[in-house]
């Protein structure tokens, strides 16, 4: 029971970060939809394995999870500045453009 | 004593430890990753030395053997990539060698080349091994995790130039390559669920059409499908390709592309081929039909160089995949074994191809394909090498693209499957007007070329391309070595499944 | 089991998977991009718990320090260095984009796109053969757990999950640990941190804070690291612990990162990595087998394993936060994007 | 390795390897080069004799390299092969004499002289080719090697006549390499020896044997120039002379009417293919080539267009006598054209070239009186259109004498027609260039003249012609002597009618 509905929990999860990964214009959007992906799976792997006697857990899915994690981190850092360092340039140009249109405009 | 069995971890642990040292210390790191590039490919060339004595060997990591453990494995597939990313390896690091060198003398570009080659070989030693755990491992989980480091070290080196194009191309590689590990690693969990190991040769016995097989090798497909850019899930693969800086372009697009490839290979072959209904082979034909025709019109109607190869390369994936179905019914086992070599023959035009394309950029400063004329006069080497790798995505004789395509056709001619005739030879001829809209500009020199000149290190950007172009030129009359590997390293249960 | 517990249980079961669907959905759809990333730290908060409730002890702290302790302000910085400084929006929203000249990121009418709806209606599918296939699959295997329970013994640590990550799997972990020290190169590659600095004046009381709080967070990070052999915790944990300190020294102007010498800086995030290596290739020379640990030293090799690991990961984690290199570690002069692209390559 | 497979292999290296150094060699260093191709094509031409020899005394050659199961290069020098390799390494000897003469002082000579290299290797690989595989391999390959000597000049036109011969011989290659797996598939891996057509596939398959039998004669047909496979041969005229010599003379023509020789004979066999019915079909396509192509050449003003329909023309006749294969006089004649054609096509193009280079004369319109200012050139030209006419004692009557024979012995009346109306139009179309030469009246100077000096022209672009204008008088002579090509013709015949 516990298990069903923590599997479902966490497909779902990933659906809805695959729908806004797919979706989402926005960069940071994107990439909290990734994380909600990546948090969905690990709770569905987990809760595949969850037993309500604590001995007969499996403990390879929660390394597995650990592990998961870390990369995952990993990934939203680096596209994390990847977008930023993007959003930075489209700014300088477009604090450059509107610096010209108001410098034309002064002039005219 | 250390046993003949630890060559395995070679692959993995030397490039590592190259790719640990070159960012720590930052002088010398072109040459500590020449040296572990050479190892590698030693390492690779007693791999298949000990293959061919002792036959596929598995390896226990800690002393734990599976499922508990992780298991590294040799056999004919992973051997026969081994060689390639080792092969290719030595040529690409050489080719970055004189890339960045060529980049630095250029008093323009104040200090950009030197970021960029710092970063450079850590990243590429990472890369590689990735690509070298992803080939020897054994376990789907470890799998998942050399993926990451593939996509993660893919998208730092796309993103290398720096530019705004090819940071937003970085960008959404990186997602797409994140979208694609995570339906991976979901169809690891199915997997998880229903059999309760990790390691493939387990997997393999135990498997069958059961649906939490079908479903987990149904999104482990659908995400490797999107990590090769099998068409129509290519849309990523092109600018990142093309803005890259010239030997990273040769790595994504002659060996990442492959590495995910090679795992769909292997899961739909090797591991679930029994539990498989013959419409999926089917539908992954389809895929590649579609990919070989729009990849091949895409190229015809590109106007620069590199994005011209980007689209080639999207079209000569979909021959792999044309292969599934064709290996399924044909009835010759060596089908399968030709789609490997038709993939490494692959690997080496395309990236003599990028690293041509480099070359050119490097020296004329741009690669609009109108304005190529006269620049044999400069680099022979090159053209000459540029159009050898043609040859092989024509898949004339004697390439390794026409052994691949020679199988094929065989296959579906036998099995009067026309309709992938048709496509294969379809694709050949959009291949012949692609290259040849290049290879014509290259081999003409008009009165008034521009004078170039010639970097005197230029030798190190021109040789590495050419090697690479003669081989996937010449594979061809070498094929019995490598088709020998994929031979008697196929599985016998695989062989009884195809074959019969 | 008492039947009442039982209940008492499942209800909250599903509030918490509720809560949990209400949060994504809210963080993936709601239109301010600051309220998503706030809703997204509370979603870490909750999946700790749920983890657990799923008896992951590991996994919950792991969750609460790197999923919701680090991603969070992780999205918040990289929100912060979004924003346009000339002009007086808040924070990159995306409604406010409309009419804006900038089209990179532009929204489209978000319900007017049939699109869109196709899109959902086909992730709505997905979903619904996903939940179905997990129906039909019988009652899930035992999996690995009394592989691993009886082999604990061999493993030189009582902890089930640091067995199978530094041990039994240690494998996976050295990729992984590979994985983050990528990242961070990675990040080195594209920019360096941010110059000159963005931070606000930091009140003296915060210094003083975080002069006491200094030693205590880094003494339970190693604490963490030490108890991992027996209980919750290891190298991740207590590495996002001492990430958790360097983070506070940067934003509190005691380190100021692009003044940082660089060398050192990789030697700390290389050291777990190289120690990792060194001790699998150790394992070929002494025990024929890559990484394996001789039984009866085991723990002690393990412990220094992971100090040397956390030492590494809080470096990582902390680089990811500071979003690039140090300025020293350039001998060219700072990057400026503000100047057009100079080479002609790709353009 | 045996001594025979040693000549094998130093037949094909004596012009691959100069090929490959020559690639390398700076562009100034023209003496060494001069001296690498003639010294590689006087070896070959030794070597191919000496393997003539052998194969005489019935030494057999064979050499076999496995790809994968059932693919195997395979090289077999039979005395048909012999015959085309003999043939192509004479001229070519010739035709780099004269493109060295040609190509005096012009740029990329390296590349040119590369690939002008590489270009006989593969033919001399299709001529030894031992199976359909191995003979695909040169097939395409001689593709590659031509095209870039094709669009040498650089110009608009030269790229525009590069691409429309990559059209023509990758589409010609891809179906053939259809054609070949398909038989494959259907009569496993065979060497030429129309092994795997066992009576009852022929039974059950006729239908795709007949459909396959015309894929291969279209994929070879468009190097031969049949109709309407011959669009790209009067466009490809754009390159130098010795280019266009090499195509239809030496190489690229030579080797698509090999190659239906190579199909009929040998990978069908002549018995297989008449219980196909199939013979009947080739005779149509080649009479229809033959008036056509007469017919188009007589409309033509440019030399060397004139000369490419005159080719289109010719090079059916080996096709005719082939569709006679039953006949051993017609067959005779037939393949005895494949030399003869060889060498009347080049002397004429070696003229053409030299009115081009000497005078800047393209066009017949501008040929009158030429032959007072190069009495030479013209009169071996005078020699090669008698023998394209048919007028004895040329080798030209010798090959329409024995098709003529072949006909009557057929009793196929219509194959006399057909020869005699495509010697009429031979006459029409030859006869007003030597009247308007020799003839004519000069009309103002020529378009852009040159003097080398001593001779009416330089001597290099003035003795091939010579030589092969003599030869084919002689030959046409001598027709009965032990080593003449119509002797070696029968010798070959021998093999098929036995």
């Amino acid at each position: 029971m516990t298990n069903m509905l923590y599997s479902f929990t966490g497909l779902i999860l990933f659906v809805f970060g695959l729908f806004a990964l797919i979706s989402c214009p926005h960069p940071l959007r994107k990439i909290l939809g990734g994380n909600v992906m990546s948090t969905g799976i690990f709770l569905f792997l987990v809760a595949t394995s969850y037993r309500t006697d604590t001995a007969s857990i499996d403990p390879v899915p929660q390394a597995m999870v650990l592990t998961g994690i870390v990369v995952s981190v990993s990934i939203t850092a680096v596209a994390l500045v990847l977008a930023t360092r993007l959003q930075q340039s489209a700014n300088r140009a477009m604090n450059r453009r509107e610096k010209k249109n108001e410098g034309g405009a002064a002039e005219g | 004593m250390v046993s003949a069995e630890s060559w395995i971890a070679v692959p993995v642990v030397v490039p590592l430890a190259a790719a640990l040292l070159s960012f720590l210390v930052r002088r010398g790191s072109l040459f500590i990753s020449l040296a572990a590039a050479i190892i590698n490919v030693l390492a690779a060339a007693i791999l298949v030395n000990q293959f061919f004595v002792s036959g596929p060997a598995q390896y226990a990591v800690g002393g734990w053997d599976p499922p508990l453990g992780i298991s590294l494995r040799t056999d004919g597939p992973a051997l026969i990539m081994l060689v390639l990313t080792g092969l290719t390896g030595v040529a690409i690091s050489l080719y970055a060698w004189g890339y960045f060198s060529f980049r630095i003398d250029q008093p323009a570009r104040a200090g950009r080349p030197e970021k960029q080659e710092r970063f450079f070989w850590p990243l590429w030693m990472l890369q590689l091994t990735g690509l070298n755990g992803l080939f020897l491992s054994g376990d789907i989980f470890n799998i998942y995790v050399t993926l990451e480091l593939i996509g993660v070290s893919a998208a730092g080196l796309a993103a290398l130039s720096g530019k705004s194009a090819s940071i937003t191309a970085a960008l959404r590689y990186l997602l797409v390559s994140l979208l694609g590990s995570m339906s991976y690693l979901l169809g690891v969990v199915f997997l998880y669920k229903t059999y309760g190991v990790l390691d493939l040769g387990l997997l393999q016995k135990m498997a069958g059409p059961t649906p939490g097989v079908i479903a987990a090798l149904a999104v482990m497909s659908v995400g490797l499908l999107l990590k090769t850019a099998i068409f129509p899930m290519h849309f990523w693969l092109p600018p990142a390709h093309a803005n890259a800086l010239a030997p990273v372009s040769a790595i994504l697009s002659g060996l990442v592309v492959k590495g995910s490839f090679f795992l769909l290979f292997r899961l739909w072959f090797d591991i679930f081929s029994p539990a498989l209904p013959h419409t999926a082979f089917s539908l992954m034909g389809a895929l590649g039909a579609g990919a070989i025709l729009w990849g091949g019109i895409q190229a015809l109607r590109q106007q620069r160089l590199k994005l011209l190869i980007a689209y080639s390369t999207i079209s000569q994936l979909g021959y792999l995949l044309i292969a599934f179905p064709l290996a399924f019914t044909g009835g010759n086992s060596q089908t399968w074994s030709a789609v490997l070599f038709m993939a490494s023959g692959h690997a080496c035009a395309k990236i003599a191809m990028f690293m041509s394309a480099g070359t050119i950029m490097l020296h004329l400063g741009h690669d609009r394909i109108r304005e190529l004329a006269g620049i044999r006069a400069y680099l022979p080497v090159t053209a000459f090498a540029y159009a050898a790798a043609g040859v092989n995505l024509m898949g004339l004789p004697p390439s390794g693209g026409f052994i691949g395509k020679w199988m094929m056709l065989i296959a579906s001619l036998s099995t009067h499957q026309w309709l992938w005739a048709l496509v294969l030879l379809a694709g050949s001829f959009l291949a012949v007007a692609y290259v040849f809209r290049v290879v014509e500009q290259l081999f003409v020199i008009p009165p008034d070329a521009p004078f170039i000149e010639r970097h005197p290190r230029a030798g190190l950007l021109e040789w590495p391309a050419l090697i690479l172009a003669l081989i996937s030129l010449l594979m061809g009359l070498i094929a019995p070595y490598p088709l020998r590997l994929l031979d008697t390293g196929m599985a016998p249960q695989v062989v009884q499944v195809i074959g019969g | 089991m008492d039947s009442a517990m039982t209940i008492i249980l499942t209800g909250f079961d599903l509030l918490l998977s509720a809560t949990l669907l209400w949060l994504a959905w809210q963080l993936l759809r709601s239109t301010d991009i600051f309220k998503a990333i706030i809703f997204f730290i509370c979603f870490g908060l909750l999946m700790a718990i749920a983890w657990v409730r799923m008896h992951a002890p590991d996994v919950a702290l792991a969750e609460a320090a790197i999923g919701a302790g680090l991603t969070g302000p992780l999205f918040l910085a990289a929100l912060r260095k979004m924003e346009r400084k000339q002009k007086k929006e808040r924070r990159f929203d995306p409604e406010e984009k409309r009419d804006n000249p900038d089209k990179r990121w532009q929204v489209r009418s978000r319900e007017a796109s049939p699109l869109m709806w196709i899109v959902a209606a086909l992730t709505l599918c997905f979903a619904g053969l996903l939940i179905r296939t997990v129906w039909i699959i019988p009652r899930p295997l035992p999996g690995l757990a009394q592989q691993t329970a009886a082999h604990l013994g061999a493993s030189g640590v009582d902890n089930a999950v640091t067995a199978v990550l530094l041990n039994f799997r240690g494998y996976d972990t050295m990729l992984e640990v590979m994985v983050l020290l990528l990242g961070a190169i990675t990040i080195w590659s594209i920019t360096h941190a941010p110059f000159p600095p963005r931070l606000p004046d930091t009140s003296p009381v915060q210094k003083s804070a975080v002069r006491l709080l200094l030693p205590l967070i880094c003494l339970t990070g190693g604490y963490l690291v030490w108890q991992g052999a027996y209980q919750t915790g290891g190298a991740f944990q207590g590495g996002a612990v001492l990430s958790a300190a360097l983070v506070l020294l940067l934003i509190s102007d005691f380190l100021w990162l692009p003044d940082m010498h660089s060398l050192p800086l990789r030697m700390g995030m290389v050291l777990g990595p190289l120690v990792f290596l060194s001790m699998a290739v150790l394992g070929i020379i002494t025990e024929n087998a890559l990484l394996r640990f001789p039984p009866e030293q085991a723990g002690a090799f393990l412990l220094f394993l992971e100090a040397a690991c956390a030492i590494s990961i809080g470096l990582s984690l902390a680089a990811f936060f500071a979003g690039g290199r140090p300025a020293s570690d350039l001998r060219e002069k700072p990057y400026q994007t503000d100047q057009p692209d100079t080479e002609k390559e790709g353009s | 390795m045996s001594w025979e497979n040693a000549l094998i292999v130093a037949i094909l290296m004596s012009s691959f390897l100069p090929g490959i150094i020559i690639f390398m060699l700076p562009e100034k260093s023209t003496g060494l080069r001069t001296s690498l191709n003639l010294f590689g094509a006087l070896l070959k031409m030794t070597l191919v004799v000496i393997m003539d020899l052998a194969i005489y005394y019935g030494r057999v050659f064979h050499m076999r390299l496995e790809l994968m199961e059932g693919v195997e290069l395979f090289l077999n020098a039979d005395p048909l092969s012999a015959m085309f390799a003999t043939l192509s390494s004479v001229l070519w000897l010739l035709t780099t004499i004269y493109a060295v003469g040609y190509l005096e002082g012009s740029p990329n000579r390296s590349h040119f002289f590369g690939y002008f290299s590489l270009c006989v290797t593969v033919t001399i690989g299709i001529a030894m080719a031992g199976n359909l595989i191995t003979f695909l391999l040169f097939y395409e390959m001689l593709t590659l090697a031509t095209y870039p000597l094709i669009i040498h000049r650089g110009t608009d036109e030269a790229l525009a006549a590069g691409r429309s011969y990559l059209f023509y011989a990758f589409g010609g290659g891809g179906v053939f390499l259809f054609a070949v797996i398909w038989l494959h598939t259907l009569a496993g891996p065979a060497d030429f020896t129309s092994a795997g057509f066992t009576p009852q596939l022929i039974d059950n398959d006729a239908p795709v044997l007949r459909f396959i039998f015309l894929l291969m004669i279209a994929g070879v047909g468009v190097k031969a120039a049949l109709v309407p496979l011959h669009g790209w041969l009067p466009r490809a005229m754009v390159a130098p002379a010795p280019v266009s010599a090499l195509l239809h003379a030496v190489a690229v023509v030579k080797a698509g009417a090999f190659g239906i020789t190579r199909i009929v004979l040998d990978v069908y066999g002549i018995k297989n293919i008449i219980q196909l019915g199939l013979l009947p079909w080739l005779m149509t396509l080649s009479s229809i080539t033959i008036i056509w192509g007469s017919l188009r050449a007589l409309q033509q003003d440019g030399l060397k267009q004139r000369l490419a329909y005159s080719t289109v023309s010719q090079i059916s006749y080996i096709a005719l006598g082939i569709s006679l294969a039953d006949h051993r006089l017609a067959l005779i004649g037939g393949l005895v054209h494949l030399v003869h054609q060889g060498l009347m096509k080049i002397t004429l193009f070696f003229c053409a070239g030299n009115l081009a280079e000497t005078l800047g004369i393209h066009k017949i319109s501008e040929m009158a009186g030429v032959g007072r200012r190069l009495p030479l050139t013209m009169a071996a030209f005078t020699i090669g259109a008698m023998g394209m006419i048919g007028i004895p004692p040329t080798i030209g009557f010798v090959s329409k004498w024995y098709l003529c024979l072949g006909g009557i012995t057929a009793h196929n009346w219509w194959v006399i027609v057909v020869l005699v109306i495509s010697s009429l139009l031979n006459g029409a179309y030859f006869l007003p260039i030597i009247i308007t030469a020799w003839f004519g009246k000069q009309q103002g100077s020529w378009p852009r003249e040159k003097n080398f000096g001593r001779f009416e022209t330089h001597w290099m672009l003035l003795a091939p012609p010579l030589v092969t204008a003599l030869a084919v008088i002689v030959a046409g002579i001598i027709a009965n002597a032990q080593f003449s090509p119509l002797a070696w013709v029968e010798f070959v015949v021998q093999e098929y009618t036995r």
